[in-house]
């Protein structure tokens, strides 16, 4: 009895190596990828639905290429170490084009295996600036401006807008904020009105600022520019409102996020944040946000117009282009400009998408606003 | 002692499990029934899931009460499963016309994976592949040595970035930087071991804990060497006497490379177990005072012990960086260590075979358990708590190679 | 004659409790000597002084082995001490509990061969050899002792008195000149003693050893013991022959107090 | 030499000691006890805050005044987590009581682990602002940019709760059960007392007091989320084998000195290598002590 169950669990699990090896051509898939469990899946999911319905859109206008579209998904749970197992499985499965994968690192482990087996990528929301501007990945696309961008924004701004001179700049010790930091430093120290007083780390999840508020005081800053995510920032807000120092705080689309507003409270009041350009008054976007309202009776969450956008850069291109050749797709995705979420979009020889910017937002009376 | 119960049913156990039910239900009363919205300020009540708690806190813990009696009842008995396992390797050993067909079969399914699946499922059983490396490499420090060691995946990071480093400034080849890994982890152990391993149990553990997350923050911060946070990327693939192998070729050479290093690791670990070094290990590990009377260098065991476990780490280290071509510090976190961990113990510290078995469950079970995708670790926290209660020494316990004579009158 | 261990003064402080206080002794090469004393007299930490588990406060340990020179043991640690031929029992017994006997055995044999780790991964017939060798010498000292038939029993499941007897096999694997036998016939029955007497008399004479003893047991020390070492508060109140011992004033008041304590 | 910046860099780092203690007393006190490395105690804490919270958001709507929510949402929040610590004793390590320690460790992963995504899922993976409960106290107006109200608190408290578990573990009858507990648990039963009862009071006692970490901790944070108590555990972990783990006195001296060497160090060096001077500085007092500043040593007998 044992020997049977034993040899029955052996054959259930060759047979499942082997699913995912038939391929169908009477459809064309698209992979999605990115995490969609674990910490970071409220970065991931939001970009799950918008292919889904971008997709259920082209479907119901008979498909691209006269075929059907369908979605493969796959969590890569933002790991580095997983991203290469996830690609290796959708070039399996046989798409012929990815939306995804969200986080910077994840994307770039797999990038190599798309281009090995040339299927183009575009992501809704790695800002890692190499990705595009180091030339190794062609086939590389992204509907969100790259780190620089912002950070060149961020300066600007705290520099000749606010006209702060001492800056301190501080980050959370990871990709996304540190490489954020890394730019708005070496910004600040080519102007010519501004210096960097303090460049620091600061410990994610840790219990209290404190001592590094110190620092900055002791440094005497007038502007803090923080690269990192919001539950970080609304505990460095709070307590630096707790010690009733008075200083600019500007930070990163990491920020701009309405959790951020809701956990510091009135801390968050008057706190600068740069994020992607407003379209959701695009007709495009509203007509999105009204299909996501209806199917899943929520609000969109984060990234969502650009893994819209992407998608339907991505199947435009493919009808463009008359083909699922990459040669052919990635050249319609440089030549031709698409309507999109973002608005009228393309893509330039890097693989950024032109059309795309950030604006500087304001928390004012509980909101954030744009300052124009 | 009271009679325990063999019966299914049995009123005390009822009693028990209701009063347990009940008394989950109330403590687990404010997180499972009430969600507070904060945005609009408003209280859902959840009922349902108080019924869910009832109801699974009673049948939960009836099955529960009932197994702990059942265990009691058998300790001493001797394990079946394990029996019939051991019973069966060693028919399969003895018998030279089934050990044969079977030895063969097995060889020619491991060396024909890559030609009769998918590239997905080599990479991903690459991948396992690599974690059973981890898991025997740990298995020398904690199963032979008795070190308990929260900061292997340290080492793991020392053979990953040892390539990626060599590469990025040398450009040194995949085949040269094997060796080296392993090397830079055998000699960072060795730095690592000479000062913490004079301290005891938890410690240790807590001081190995600490060596980890130092690396880790230093590889992070360390921007202009090891590229910070973002680590370094486009590290090449293994290639082959430098013919270019193309996605699928490297990727079915990864494998490869794997299994032989597997099979490697497996040999020198039982051969490790069986010599005058791996007796001086058990022995310190069942009494360090009476072994150092015996004339075993209890320093030096431990050294051996700990240098020896972390080289494998280099080695899957080196290997784990050419399979990604990415490292990046979060790869190796204290959550790393723990997952090895949790593969030598879930699969029974010592047993080879066992650690084969936790890595594979690990990895390609929790691969396609990505159906349960937000239950999954919960169900993994579960279930590490009930083997632990259940089965303590893993999946397949350890089978004590034992040393005999066959002498007249023994 | 030499003296095979000579110690001179010796004295271990525990923070404020002086446990040995300046105690000299010295035995000569063959005999059969035994220390004794109240309980708590200190007689273990001497020990446990001479072998290296302590290192002591003030004194000197020279050991001589036989047709070697006499070297300074102090403050090494005890496995050195066991390579340069000290063995030694515990007086609460601590075999490696779930190994074999002959596993035991085979451990003790530890210092007195050279694989290493790439002998044992590479296991070439150096190794090899090496190995059926200690296989073989180990069973040779469980005949010795009289336990073969326990051979492949794991420890914890000997009678009592195997387990002292295999602590004896497990110390005489180690190949010493010396000896140190922490009480050896506690908890044994009389016939075991007796059994105990016969065999450390065969040692002694078979192996050359020479065996220092501590001992509740006064049957089995006057009849062995050559020379006694009398301790009471950790330090050294008489020394001599057997009979000597016996007529001594301080070592009756020393044992009688302790009983009177009791 | 900046005096004034000195003096700001010690306060945040007695803020940051009295947090770390907070949560440490009640680790070391299970690990006193029953030798037991409970990784799960940093979940306690987190399921002390959320419970704090609901309850908190309870009073609010139904518009009770702030002092009045701090005390009912704190006492509630110290008796559920304290039944979570108790419920988790008997599944998780009471059967292993006799198990080799690793096995324990596993299993209080496996805990941890569970607790976690049980909040995760039940809950939410968002982060929740946090209430502040404790009101700015006026007379702190002038020297607010040096000390809080609410790092008035935490600190008081801390040292309330080590002196009162101090008096209850040399004075009571408890404490004095607890203590031969620790010592030998054999014997301790042929003595009669109830082993199981020590323990699960023991764990009754390090939630409860994990639990008022927790209040406390977020209404000084301002938020939390369901991995709140993974880092904090950790830290206060550490913190408790520097000052000698199973010491009470020495979980509190063990927290200062380590939120102070964090402070310092950021202040004075960098904040980048914030954790890795924390652990640096443990290895270097385990090399000379390795039973922690007020740890006894543990001696074994030959």
């Amino acid at each position: 009895m044992k020997k049977i169950l034993f040899v029955c669990s052996l054959v259930l699990l060759v047979s499942v190596f082997f699913v995912g090896c038939q391929k169908d051509t009477g459809v064309i898939k698209i992979g999605v990828a990115g995490p969609h469990t674990g910490d970071l899946a409220s970065y991931g999911i939001p970009t799950v639905k918008a292919a889904e319905l971008v997709v259920a859109d082209w479907n119901a206008n008979g498909g691209v290429l006269g075929k059907k579209i369908e979605l493969v998904v796959e969590d890569d749970v933002c790991d580095p170490k997983v991203a290469p197992d996830v690609a290796t499985k959708l070039i399996g499965e046989g798409v012929v084009g990815i939306v995804g994968h969200i986080c910077s690192g994840a994307t770039e482990a797999a990038l190599g295996i798309y281009l090995d087996s040339s299927i183009p990528v575009i992501s809704p929301s790695a800002t890692n600036p190499p990705l595009t501007k180091s030339g190794a990945y062609p086939n590389f696309f992204r509907t969100i401006a790259p780190d620089d961008a912002q950070a060149i924004l961020e300066v600007d701004f705290v520099l000749n807008t606010l006209g702060k001179t001492r800056i301190a700049v501080l980050h959370d010790k990871q990709s996304y904020g540190k490489g954020l930091a890394e730019f708005a430093k070496s910004f600040i120290e080519q102007s010519s009105n501004g210096e960097v007083v303090l460049f620091e780390g600061i410990q994610a999840d840790a219990v209290d600022y404190s001592a590094v508020i110190n620092k900055v005081e002791n440094a005497g800053a007038d502007a803090i520019i923080y690269g990192g995510y919001h539950p970080e920032a609304s505990k460095l807000v709070s307590q630096i409102k707790e010690k009733g120092i008075n200083i600019a705080f500007i930070s990163d689309d990491g920020v701009k996020d309405d959790t951020f507003i809701e956990v510091a409270g009135s801390a968050a009041e008057g706190v600068y944040a740069s994020g992607p350009n407003d379209t959701t008054q695009d007709p495009i976007a509203v007509k999105a946000r009204e299909n996501h309202v209806a199917k899943y009776s929520e609000e969109p969450g984060a990234f969502f117009y650009n893994a819209y956008a992407a998608t339907q850069a991505l199947l435009t291109a493919i009808a463009n282009a008359e083909s699922t050749d990459y040669e052919a797709i990635t050249s319609a995705l440089t030549s031709n400009y698409v309507d999109t979420t973002l608005g009228s979009i393309s893509f330039d020889e890097n693989g950024d998408a032109i059309g795309v910017g950030f604006s500087m937002f304001q928390v004012q009376n509980g909101v954030y606003v744009e300052i124009k | 002692m009271k009679p325990l119960n063999k019966d299914l049913f049995n009123m005390k156990r009822l009693k028990v499990s209701l009063a347990m039910a009940f008394w989950l239900s109330v403590v687990t009363f404010p997180i499972m029934v009430i969600k507070i919205n904060t945005i609009n300020d408003t209280v859902i009540w959840r009922w349902g899931n108080l019924a869910l708690i009832v109801i699974l806190g009673l049948f939960g813990s009836y099955i529960w009460n009932y197994a702990l009696d059942r265990m009691k009842e058998r300790k001493g008995e001797s394990n079946r499963l394990k029996e019939t396992l051991s019973g069966l390797y060693q028919r399969l050993r003895s018998n030279p016309k089934v050990k044969k067909p079977v030895l063969a079969a097995v060889v020619l399914v491991i060396a024909a994976f890559p030609f009769i699946t998918s590239m997905y499922s080599t990479s991903i059983l690459t991948t396992a592949l690599i974690y059973v490396v981890l898991g025997l490499g740990l298995n020398i420090i904690i199963g032979l040595g008795g070190l308990l060691h929260l900061g292997y995946a340290a080492f793991f990071a020392v053979g990953a970035y040892t390539y990626a480093l060599l590469y990025q400034y040398f450009q040194i080849d995949f085949w040269i930087a094997l060796p080296l890994g392993g090397l830079f982890a055998f000699l960072f152990g060795l730095l690592v071991g000479i000062p913490v391993l004079r301290l005891r149990g938890d410690y240790l553990a807590i001081v190995t804990l600490a060596f980890g997350e130092i690396l880790r923050i230093i590889l992070n911060n360390w921007g202009p060497v090891t590229g910070g946070p973002d680590g370094i990327s486009r590290i090449p693939r293994p290639s082959f006497f430098g013919i270019d192998l193309k996605l699928q070729g490297s990727i079915n050479l990864t494998y490869y490379i794997m299994v032989l290093m597997v099979v490697i690791t497996i040999i020198v670990v039982r051969r490790l177990e069986d010599s005058r070094i791996g007796r001086a290990l058990e022995a310190m590990k069942e009494d360090e005072v009476a072994a150092e009377a015996m004339g075993i260098d209890i320093m030096k065991s431990k050294l051996t012990a700990f240098a020896l476990g972390s080289m494998w780490a280099g080695f899957a280290g080196v290997v784990m960086a050419a399979k990604t071509t990415k490292v990046t510090p979060d790869s190796f976190g204290l959550m790393e260590s723990v997952i090895v961990l949790c593969i030598v113990v879930l699969g029974g510290m010592g047993s080879i075979p066992g650690i084969l078995l936790g890595a594979f469950i690990f990895k390609i079970v929790m691969e396609y358990f990505r159906v349960f995708a937000m239950y999954r670790m919960l169900i993994f926290g579960a279930v590490l708590v009930i083997m632990m209660v259940f089965k303590p020494d893993g999946l397949i316990p350890k089978i004590r190679r034992k040393y005999t004579v066959e002498k007249e009158g023994a | 004659m030499a003296a095979v261990l000579d110690v001179q003064n010796l004295t271990m402080d525990f923070g404020g409790l002086r446990a040995v206080n300046d105690v000299s002794l010295s035995v000569q090469e063959g005999q059969i000597v035994s220390l004794i004393g109240p309980n708590g007299a200190g007689k273990t930490t001497f020990f446990n002084c001479v072998t290296g588990v302590y290192n002591p406060t003030r004194g000197a340990i020279h050991i001589c082995p036989p047709g070697k020179k006499q070297q300074k043991i102090n403050g090494m640690k005890p496995n050195r001490i066991t390579e340069r031929g000290l063995g030694r029992t515990f007086q609460n017994i601590r075999l490696f509990q779930n190994m074999t006997v002959l596993e035991n055995v085979m451990i003790g044999r530890h210092s007195r061969l050279n694989a290493g780790i790439l002998g044992a991964i590479l296991r070439g017939p150096s190794t090899k050899k090496e190995e059926y060798q200690v296989k073989e010498d180990s069973y040779r000292i469980l005949e010795k002792i009289g336990l073969t038939v326990f051979a492949n029993e794991l420890a914890k499941n000997l009678p009592y008195g195997a387990q002292r007897r295999l602590e004896i096999a497990r110390a005489l694997a180690t190949d010493p000149f010396l000896l140190l036998l922490d009480e050896p016939a506690a908890g044994m029955n009389p016939q075991e003693t007796q059994d105990l007497i016969r065999l450390i008399l065969t040692l002694r004479d078979t192996e050359q050893l020479t065996v220092f003893l501590i001992e509740h047991d006064m049957s089995l020390v006057m009849s062995l013991s050559e020379n006694i070492f009398v301790v009471d508060y950790g330090s050294l109140i008489a020394q001599g022959s057997p009979d000597e011992i016996k007529q001594n004033q301080r070592v009756i008041k020393a044992y009688l107090g302790e009983v009177v304590d009791a | 030499m900046n005096v004034q910046y000195l003096l700001n860099l010690l306060m945040s780092g007695l803020t940051k000691g009295s947090i770390y203690a907070l949560i440490a007393l009640g680790y070391t006190m299970v690990y006193g006890i029953i030798k037991l490395i409970n990784f799960a105690h940093g979940e306690i804490y987190m399921i002390g805050a959320f419970t704090a919270l609901i309850f908190a958001s309870l009073l609010h709507y139904m518009g009770v005044n702030m002092i009045l929510i701090l005390v009912i949402s704190m006492a509630f929040a110290v008796v559920f987590a304290s039944g979570y610590g108790i419920i988790m004793e008997k599944i998780a390590y009471k059967p292993l009581r006799d198990a080799p320690r690793l096995s324990a460790l596993i299993s209080a992963i496996g805990m941890s682990l569970f607790l976690q995504n049980y909040v995760l899922i039940i809950q939410t993976e968002r982060f929740l602002p946090f209430p502040r409960l404790i009101p700015d106290f006026p007379f702190l107006a002038p020297i607010q940019s040096f000390i809080s109200s609410r790092q008035i608190v935490i600190l008081a408290v801390t040292l309330v709760v080590m002196v009162f578990l101090s008096i209850l573990i040399k004075f009571t009858k408890i404490g004095k059960a607890m203590r031969a507990t620790s010592q030998d648990k054999t014997m301790s039963l042929l003595v009669g007392i109830n082993v199981n009862k020590v323990v699960s009071v023991t764990f009754l006692i390090g939630s409860a007091t994990a639990a008022i970490g927790g209040v406390l901790i977020a209404t000084y944070m301002g938020q939390i989320n369901y991995k709140i108590g993974f880092l904090a555990g950790i830290k206060a972990f550490v913190a408790a084998v520097l000052g000698g783990i199973g010491s009470i006195p020495g979980a509190v001296l063990g927290s200062f000195i380590l939120g102070l060497t964090e402070s310092l160090g950021t202040g004075y060096i960098s904040s980048d290598y914030e954790d890795v001077f924390a652990f640096l500085f443990l290895i270097l007092i385990l090399t000379f002590r390795p039973s922690g500043i007020l740890g006894k040593p543990e001696t074994q007998k030959v």
